[in-house]
């Protein structure tokens, strides 16, 4: 299942994500969400970063929270909203929101 | 098109927030999309409870009396009275200690439906086999 | 070019959620996509209209207007909005009033459905 | 007799937080407390007029109809409520209107206060 | 620092309350915090309940929610809207809402 | 009554909801509530960030370019101009990896104040001292 899934929050409510199964499964990092690209919590990166093949980030809300690309980590791209609507019709079959 | 499946996927508990609420509601909204569509197209959602979101399916609800609002209880009977599927992940009901005679039937109602347990793998497949995902 | 179905629950002004959501929508209607919003729980205040923009808040009607002119489809859940105290002639022209069987409707020509369900 | 400070942020209907401040209220002042009321952030979009009771939705009005005739003070932040498009005269009669000094100025006479912050 | 902490949620998002130090601490169960008062997660009680000296419930929110007085543990006091009145000005001298 | 103290905690992020944002602004009001008051009455209320609320405190924030909308950063330097104190964890900072040269100052605005960095136990004291606490 092609599941790009919408991860809106640092500290996550619910316990969605890792029950999920699939090597298809994708995040895409909007809103608080974006600093699980960033952040090394206790010097390590964001367990989300490792678990999923392809993982976006939104540009808009990175430099909303005075984020730089340097501090985001390698293995996530970064899409300006006009990018996005090209991952959601492209890169998933299905899309939801956490 | 014909029929399009959605998979509504409640993860958080009734009752604080008013989004959980709202999955039972649009579920229930399917008897009457055909009105809106050509003819032969039909929208079928089924409802699929995991985490948190199995809080708040067990009988005796009294939402009415305490705040004046119709409880899950209810609709959950309503679900069932108009043939949705409904599937509960047995590992969170195990993991929080609600029991399956604890989950609202509608038997009383005529209802043929019933609530169904299921291990979150069909819940996964469910997700896998539906047109669109909606996470509640 | 596909068809975008979006649905939007959580509120207003005070989530950023909401955001998000218009300014996707606009992205996706300026690549030519098909665009509709349907507005349930919280989020059904934002079709008041006459908001005014603070620049400590965000606002939605000037979005919400510009999309309409460009063929986005928005459409209001009745029941939330009348239990929010909010009327038909108060509201946004142009954007439907209907029940939740028009969401449902909308999913079924939709290429994705992006369903922002909220808190 | 004590006096009770409530601030409350979490949206109007959509929000079980809204109800559960309304009936504390209620309870405090049928003990004979004092007690007011501040509303912010997306609760501000319950001091909106005539909202429809539905049996699906918990409803403010009657409630804060009620609070303000037994003397319950209650009052929204007025930049809150007209960014989202709500205006004085389409509100509840006898909520205040005002800014958020108003709330700094209710917690002066406290015994206590509950903020409820919300999301 | 007799401080008294409604707890409006199950699955807790924010870490506020694993830092609070202090001997007077209380917690107040509401809305779906009520959950704490009830479930034995994999057969254990709430993290919460041994925590505090004093833990109470609002009895129409177990209520709502279909709980029965015999599945709340023996720490939790359970008080309805008045009797939550007389907790707040008699019980604690500040409380918060989490 | 003479001063109220309230300590504000801030324990969730800045931006997707309003609730930590509201704390800024609210705190701000400070400024004009003697015009409620009796004579010598005020209410003082400090600015504790703490967990997640210590995200959103770094410099460099664009938010008016992306959403239309003032940035926490604005606002901190707001609250540092009117001689607010405010707190945050260094605990939390520690945790996030966020340097003390990344938080913003007021000091090109002519501010006195700066952001003081210290020991949860320090945000404790503050709680216990006020009259009041708020979470926001």
């Amino acid at each position: 299942m092609k599941l790009g899934i919408f991860v809106s929050d640092y500290k996550i409510p619910v316990d969605t994500l890792d029950r999920l199964k699939g090597d298809d499964l994708g995040i895409i990092l909007v809103l608080n969400g974006v600093y699980h690209a960033t952040i090394k919590e206790a010097g390590k990166a964001s367990d989300l970063l490792g678990k999923y093949s392809r993982v976006y980030a939104l540009s808009e809300d990175l430099q909303t929270r005075g984020l730089t690309p340097e501090q985001v980590d390698s293995k996530v791209k970064v899409v300006d909203y006009a990018g996005l609507v090209d991952v959601i019709f492209n890169d998933f079959e299905k899309i939801a929101w956490l | 098109m014909g029929d399009v499946k959605c998979a509504f996927l409640v993860q958080r508990p009734q009752y604080k927030g008013e989004t959980s609420r709202l999955a039972l509601t649009h579920a229930l909204a399917y008897q009457t999309v055909e009105i809106l569509l050509e003819d032969g197209d039909t929208v079928t959602p089924t409802l699929n409870f995991v985490g948190e979101g199995v809080l708040g399916l067990t009988k005796g609800q009294k939402a009415m009396e305490a705040y004046g609002i119709t409880s899950t209880e209810s609709h959950l009977k309503n679900c069932l009275l108009v043939d949705l599927d409904i599937y509960v992940c047995k590992e969170d009901l195990d993991r929080f200690g609600i029991k399956e005679d604890q989950l609202p039937d509608a038997d009383e109602m005529g209802a043929e439906k019933k609530i169904n347990v299921v291990p979150f793998s069909t819940i996964q497949k469910n997700m896998e086999e539906a047109n669109h995902v909606l996470f509640f | 070019m596909g068809k975008l179905a979006m649905g939007v629950y959580p509120g207003l002004v005070g989530s950023a959620c909401y955001d998000f959501a218009l300014k996707l929508a606009d992205a996706a209607a300026n690549k030519g996509h098909k665009v509709s919003i349907w507005f349930s729980g919280n989020a059904t205040g934002s079709v008041k209209a006459h908001q005014k923009h603070l620049k400590d808040y965000s606002t939605g009607e000037k979005y919400l207007t510009s999309l309409l002119e460009r063929g986005v489809e928005i459409c209001t859940c009745e029941a939330c909005t009348i239990a929010r105290g909010v009327q038909k002639p108060e509201g946004i022209e142009k954007i439907k009033w209907s029940a939740m069987h028009w969401y449902l409707g909308s999913i079924h020509a939709a290429d994705r459905v992006l369903h922002i369900g909220g808190e």
